[in-house]
């Protein structure tokens, strides 16, 4: 049946395409307790797979996460960062969250000043129950990331 | 040099299905200053925990690395475990390998080196960690529920019973809930109000319990054990204290209105009560509607001159109550689908095409039609009666994929009752399936069929129009294979059990989270059912998902046992993870004291410099204040910046090594 | 105002009247149409059911015709071709390959700078009730009309998303502001099979025979429409109707601007209304002395 | 008793419709509010519903045979319905596509046989004529006389022209004929956030 070769053959060749021969980035993912970690907790449970290259670090609050750790992340050599906290308004701190989202583009300005593309730094917000979105916006950002292609950093320091 | 144990956990095959073990172990036992790895079939169980007791002692382990499954799950259980050891319970660290590696990854290798990356960080992290003491707390011994549904009902009077003050708020001038608008309840099919009318009046009576109606929460504050609440008592314009409950106001009253507590079904006066038991049975006046308040002050007044108890009183002001509570109850209830959304089913335009709680005030007899069942349109007694399942639930397109879990029990309730009441009556009911799981439900059921002659049509309805006093619904029989339409002369829509549409408001001032449907989340859907995620803040009944009565009472007193708990002790435990600041560095700058979304921070002279200090009660160790010092004054207990750094640091060490590069110092 | 226009097929064809009684009453109404230069046939359903691609292709064309003339919006009387234009452009403007796809097989660059809308949209919303409101003369006191909007005007919601789906008022409201009355009925968006009209008619017959009896129970004088496919149905098949079910219908079948057109006081044969199979000459006897 | 899986996948039909369609059968529920608003139901001997079903459990063949995917008039009603929003129209179009590619002998040839009409008509004058399109039929369905009195009524009141109109860009349309391909590839489109 000439159709469906060619259909599957297509689906085939992407899979392999995407399994071989890839920059595997490594991102340092900052997650609030409440939301974000309890949000990527939720995509476990409900199995909503994604892209290994996020490895997690847990804060109380994404307003915990200072420039100051951004940065180090970037100077070790991490191909991007992703911030992620509760939807504004609903920071179990009150206002936690909207200090993060006013530092955030400050740190991104930082970055592009050091010469790195600020899209490798994300911000995004996940609250607990919304592991779907978890699992969407992390193989979107690591696509992004992987699209940008190894830190320049990488190993370099 | 510390001494990690690393434990790594198969969660049976739920991490070592798709994590290899062996290959984790060797790499741990490489990673510096680990002086012992194990792994365990279930680490959470009474043998697991054991095995890291009896790991620290010969091992002299002085941290310990548990990875296994979220620490949100099991942070509790192994600091418990490592404490009954000896060691402090703070200085245990967990790697998620189950949660954010073996159940959202497939690809066995990229797995087990996201694991082995994990513990790295982990570990690099433990190394960093210092002991601390959990502050101790006084607990307020009053409860706050939000509600008077069944549930909060329920909840406030076990709680009480245990000894223990309540206030119960509702925002409506009764309490009772959705439960005091029904008929006959199933499976049983007893009679709503005679279940519900005497646990309404024990509140009332209830010394222990304060009852604020027609009240709500506009502001929490503060942190289990200590919440400060701020609650909104409007203005009933008619005085709880003189009022005698006697009506006479109401008779007099000339303004007739559609009655919310009917549906529209029935008028109520503006001056009124939702229904004849309502508790407390002291009337409120519809200010939007009544005379007084719309037309001038001089104006009407008919209900003033009728009170024989003085008790009407125009001037009345909204009053703003300050409590302290140690554990809040949140029993907020539900609201129903608006079958608007169905243009295909008339969109709420036909007047024969009513909702279920419009057919259950119905049948009350209490209700606006006595206990008739008629067609709205002309009064007239129907014959055939369809009932439309699954309206609103289970359907994506209109916003809600759920299943509304009680919709069927009641439609095949309603179905048997429209035949008691009509036995000449026929009931067709379309449903998608008919879900019955609980006691007795499927023998319900049945005998719905069986004795009263329902028929149920397997499939969902397109169109329902109508020609002339009829309406033509139009369905498949799915199971025969073949479209069918039915002449009716009433429509009953089992509309979808929704959250209430407030409680994203109402989850920011509480501070809980709520799924995206509205309904609040609880903090484990097995294990912690009645906490949110939120300490000291509790869900009962039907404001966390769908649920019947029988379900309701018994997360009501669930609920009230969490809160029974905490309050069994004098003192509560708290976190010790929170800000401390180190008056040498600290330059006295105050951003931080401006950023507190807690006002824990406050101005101290310290040798006549001004510096930060925080009060170690206030403080909910978000952080924020440490992520604006320039000074990098403030330590993050349990997350310090080195702690950070070094954990941040760790998944690069591996690479740094193999690329022979001198780390970064922090 | 001035807009492209579609006629499609029908319009040159069957439904003379349609294309007729626009062109007679939208000047009335300030209205300027220009016709699109060489426009071809939309496939209707026939191409997509063959091919997507031509399907997409076929309209893509028209709707280039249109750009390439500086027609930013393009008025399609036709509810398949209104509903298959509408649709292709959504496709190819959301998705820039299939948009460079469907050139290379049309051969143009069309960049998709064209709206598509239906006449009742237009004349609802850019002309507005109180424009159609004032150009009235003979206003249609005493006549109940029974809009019938037929399956593709509103669907799918994604891609029509200018009235309620369910339950569209346009129509209603624009006869409404010409005098006569619009009766409220269940039929106004049911299916009358269009496009069996030749393959299978006793399909047509049948659904033709709902719609005609939910009229007569909503005891409506006339049914206005807008589409030439509904129209050629519901006027064409109601003898047919009668033999096979054995209800009398004498229902006449308006167009939307024949009855605009009436209330403007253009004459009977100049807006095409000697041309329905069911005369509509006793309706407009009851209504409109003059007539 | 038929049985369901023989040698093939059991995804493979409805993971073929996926991808030409774009649209996830697997979605549906069989809730069956498809069929209970499809107008042409009654004449349907397998309903819509019943369609995706079979496509679900991989029954290519009755599928692909069916009169139904014939029948269906393409009015969207099901798709404006249906709760797990499957636009059975666009699953319509690919099976009927898929059973002509795939040579299935069509049980509905009038319907067919008007579209091939309808489609030359446009391939060679760039409108549809629908007086030859309506001789043409009749005389292929071999009943030249169906509808006659419709026919010449409208005839009389001078709406079916006797000549066709050719339009000038009939290049174009030729070239659209040639270069058309019946299916195109999608690619279902992933899971959404808040
Ligand atoms: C048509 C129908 C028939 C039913 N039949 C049956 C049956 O036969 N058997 C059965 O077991 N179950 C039945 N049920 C289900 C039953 O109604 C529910 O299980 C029960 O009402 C849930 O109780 P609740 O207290 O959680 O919520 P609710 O009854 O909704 O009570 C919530 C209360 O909280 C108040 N509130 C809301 N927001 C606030 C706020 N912000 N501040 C203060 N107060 C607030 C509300 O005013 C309300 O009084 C039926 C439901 C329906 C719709
Ligand atoms: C195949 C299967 C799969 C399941 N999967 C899930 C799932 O995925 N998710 C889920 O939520 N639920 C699941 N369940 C349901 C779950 O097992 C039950 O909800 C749960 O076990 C009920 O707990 P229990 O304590 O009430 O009863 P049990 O687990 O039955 O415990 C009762 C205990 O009491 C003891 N006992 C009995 N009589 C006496 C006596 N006279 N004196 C002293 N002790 C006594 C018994 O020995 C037993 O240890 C599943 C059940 C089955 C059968
Ligand atoms: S500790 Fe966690 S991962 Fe290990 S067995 Fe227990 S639940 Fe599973
Ligand atoms: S008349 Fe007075 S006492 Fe009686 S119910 Fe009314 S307000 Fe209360
Ligand atoms: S004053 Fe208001 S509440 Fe009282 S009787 Fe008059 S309208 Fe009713
Ligand atoms: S309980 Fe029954 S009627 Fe209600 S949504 Fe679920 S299946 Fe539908
Ligand atoms: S921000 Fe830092 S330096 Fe400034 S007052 Fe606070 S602790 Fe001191
Ligand atoms: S950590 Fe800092 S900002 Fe957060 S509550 Fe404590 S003192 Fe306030
Ligand atoms: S309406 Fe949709 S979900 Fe329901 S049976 Fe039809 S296709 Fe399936
Ligand atoms: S589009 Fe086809 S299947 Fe769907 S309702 Fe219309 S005729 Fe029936």
């Amino acid at each position: 049946m000439r159709v469906l070769a060619h259909a599957r053959g297509s689906i085939t060749k992407t899979v392999i395409q995407k399994g071989q021969n890839q920059f595997n980035p490594i991102i340092i993912g900052f997650l609030c307790t409440w939301c974000s970690y309890a949000g990527a907790d939720q995509a476990g449970v409900s199995r909503r797979e994604y892209p290994p290259n996020i490895l997690p670090i847990r804060v109380m609050c994404s307003g915990r996460i200072s420039p100051h750790h951004i940065l180090k992340a970037f100077q070790m050599g991490a191909d991007g960062v992703l911030v992620a906290g509760c939807h504004l308004g609903e920071c179990h701190y009150i206002r936690g969250n909207y200090m993060t989202a006013k530092r955030i583009p400050v740190v991104k300005e930082l970055l592009s000043f050091m010469g790195l593309s600020p899209q490798r730094l994300g911000l995004t917000w996940v609250s607990a129950s919304e592991g779907d979105r978890f699992a969407a916006v992390v193989r979107e950002f690591t696509e992004q990331i992987r699209e940008l292609g190894p830190s320049p950093l990488r190993g370099v320091s | 040099m510390a001494r990690v144990g690393v434990f790594v956990c198969w969660c049976g095959s739920n991490i070592a299905g798709t994590v290899d073990i062996e290959t984790v172990l060797e790499a741990a036992r490489r990673i510096a200053e680990v002086v012992h790895v194990e792994d365990n079939k279930y680490t959470c169980s009474e043998s697991g925990q054991q095995s890291i007791k009896k790991a620290i002692k010969e091992h002299d382990l002085d941290r310990v690395v548990v990875a296994s499954c979220s620490p949100l799950m099991h942070e509790v259980t192994f600091r418990r475990c490592i404490e009954s050891a000896g060691l402090n319970p703070y200085l245990l660290e967990m790697a998620n390998l189950r949660e954010h590696c073996s159940w959202v990854h497939r690809n066995r290798g990229e797995a087990t080196d996201k694991a082995i990356k994990l513990i790295g960080m982990a570990v690099a992290k433990v190394r960093r960690l210092e002991p601390l003491i959990p502050i101790r707390m006084p607990v307020e011994k009053r409860a706050l529920v939000l509600g008077g549904g069944i549930a909060g009902i329920q909840a406030a009077l076990d709680i009480s019973k245990a000894g223990y003050l309540v206030t119960l708020v509702e925002r409506l001038p009764t309490i009772g809930g959705h439960m005091a608008q029904l008929d006959k309840t199933f499976p049983t099919l007893d009679c709503s109000a005679c279940i519900l009318t005497p646990k309404m009046g024990e509140v009332l009576h209830d010394e222990n319990i304060e009852l604020l109606t027609y009240s709500e929460v506009e502001e929490v504050r503060g942190w289990v054990g200590n919440f400060e609440v701020q609650i909104r008592k409007k203005a009933r314009s008619v005085d709880m204290v003189k009022c005698t409950g006697c009506g006479e106001c109401i008779e007099k009253c000339p303004l007739k209105l559609p009655s919310e507590w009917d549906l529209g079904l029935g008028l109520r006066k503006a001056i009124y009560r939702p229904f004849p038991q309502a508790v407390p049975g002291v009337p409120v006046i519809d200010r939007e509607q009544c005379f007084v308040f719309t037309k001038g002050k001089e104006k009407c007044r008919a209900c003033e001159r009728a009170c024989p108890a003085d008790a009407i009183d125009f001037e009345q002001e909204d009053e703003v109550i300050k409590r302290r509570f140690g554990a809040i109850v949140v029993a907020t209830g539900f609201s129903l689908f608006d079958e608007k959304a169905y243009g295909e089913y008339g969109g709420g335009q036909y007047k024969d095409v009513i909702s279920a709680l419009q057919f259950e005030r119905m049948v009350n007899a209490a209700g606006p039609t006595g206990g008739h069942i008629i067609k709205p349109s002309n009064g007239r007694e129907p014959r055939n009666v369809v009932f439309v399942q699954c309206v609103g639930s289970r359907d994506r397109a209109k916003g809600i994929p759920y299943c509304s879990k009680i919709c069927c029990m009641y439609t095949a309730k309603q179905a048997l009752l429209l035949k008691e009441h009509l036995p000449e009556s026929q009931a067709y009911i379309f449903c998608i399936d008919i879900r019955a799981g609980g006691k007795n439900y499927e023998e319900f059921v049945n005998r719905v069929q069986s004795e009263y002659g329902a028929i149920y049509i397997r499939g969902r309805v397109s169109r329902i129009y109508e020609r002339g006093d009829k309406l033509i619904v139009k369905g498949t029989d799915t199971l025969a294979g073949i479209p069918v339409e039915v002449e009716a002369d009433l429509v009953v829509l089992a509309t979808a059990i929704a959250s209430q549409s407030d409680s994203p408001q109402l989850a920011r001032i509480l501070r809980i989270p709520y799924d995206e449907h509205g309904f609040f989340s609880e903090a484990h859907p097995k294990l912690r059912p009645v906490e949110s995620v939120t300490r000291g803040i509790f869900l009962a009944g039907a404001c966390q998902s769908p649920k019947d009565i029988p379900d309701s009472v018994a997360t009501a007193g669930a609920a009230a046992v969490r809160v029974c708990e905490l309050f069994a002790s004098d003192e509560l435990a708290l976190e010790p993870a929170i800000a401390l600041v180190d008056a040498e560095r600290c330059s006295g700058c105050l951003n931080c004291l401006e950023v507190c979304p807690f006002e824990a921070i406050r101005e101290e002279r310290v040798d006549s410099r001004r510096v930060a200090s925080v009060s170690e009660s206030i403080c909910q160790g978000c952080g924020t204040c440490a992520a604006v010092c320039r000074s990098e004054a403030i330590t993050m207990k349990g997350f310090t910046s080195p702690q950070l750094y070094s954990q941040i640091a760790a998944p690069f060490e591996e690479i740094l090594k193999e690329l022979e590069v001198e780390m970064p110092s922090c | 105002m001035r807009y492209g226009y579609f006629p499609g097929c029908a319009l040159h064809s069957t439904a003379k009247e349609f294309d007729l009684s626009i062109r007679l009453s939208c000047p009335h109404l300030d209205l300027e149409l220009v016709e699109v230069p060489d426009w071809s046939c939309c496939g209707a359903s026939p191409g997509h059911m063959i091919s997507e691609e031509l399907a997409l292709a076929l309209s893509v064309r028209n709707l280039y015709q249109a750009e390439r003339h500086d027609l930013t919006t393009v008025i399609a009387p036709c509810a398949a071709c209104y509903s298959r234009l509408k649709s292709a452009n959504k496709e190819v403007r959301e998705d820039a390959r299939l948009m460079s796809r469907i050139n290379r097989v049309v051969g143009e660059e069309f960049t998709g700078k064209v709206e598509v809308r239906h006449l009742i949209e237009v004349l609802y919303k850019d002309v507005g009730l109180s424009r159609i409101e004032s150009s009235v003369t003979k206003p249609l006191k005493g006549m109940k009309f029974a809009c019938y909007y037929g399956c593709l005007l509103t669907r799918p919601p994604k891609v029509a998303d200018f009235d309620d789906v369910e339950n569209p008022i346009i129509m209603d409201r624009i006869v409404e502001a010409l005098g006569a009355e619009p009766v409220s009925w269940s039929h106004k968006t049911e299916c009358c099979g269009a496009s069996f009209a030749i393959s299978r008619p006793e399909i047509v017959v049948r659904l033709v025979d709902e719609i005609l009896k939910a009229a007569q129970f909503a005891a409506a004088d006339s049914i206005v429409v807008a589409c030439p496919l509904c129209h050629v149905n519901l006027d064409m098949r109601q003898s047919q109707a009668r033999n096979k079910y054995g209800r009398n219908y004498n229902i006449p079948i308006l167009y939307i601007s024949q009855v605009i057109g009436l209330a403007q006081g253009e004459a009977y044969k100049a807006l095409g209304l000697d041309k329905h199979l069911v005369s509509p000459k006793d309706l407009l006897k009851k209504g409109l002395a003059s007539f | 008793m038929r049985c369901l899986l023989v040698e093939e996948e059991v995804h493979q039909f409805s993971n073929l419709v996926k991808a030409l369609s774009g649209e996830d059968v697997s979605k549906c529920y069989q809730c069956g509010k498809c069929s209970a608003g499809c107008p042409i139901a009654s004449e349907m001997e397998i309903l819509p519903n019943r369609i995706i079903r079979l496509i679900q459990i991989n029954s290519k063949d009755t599928v692909l045979s069916s009169s139904t995917i014939w029948l269906c008039a393409s009015c969207e009603t099901c798709f404006t319905r249906c709760p797990e929003e499957i636009d059975l129209v666009r699953v319509m179009d690919v099976l009927r596509r898929l059973s002509l590619e795939e040579g299935y002998r069509c049980p509905e040839e009038g319907i067919l046989r008007f579209n091939r009409f309808f489609l030359a008509s446009v391939k060679n004058y760039g409108r549809v004529h629908e007086l030859g399109l309506m001789m043409k039929y009749n005389l292929a369905s071999r009943q030249p006389f169906k509808d006659l009195g419709q026919g010449i009524a409208l005839f009389r009141r001078g709406k079916i022209p006797l000549r066709p109109q050719r339009i000038k860009g009939m290049d174009q349309i030729k070239g659209i004929f040639a270069k058309s391909k019946p299916f195109l590839e999608r690619e279902a489109s992933g899971g959404g956030g808040r």
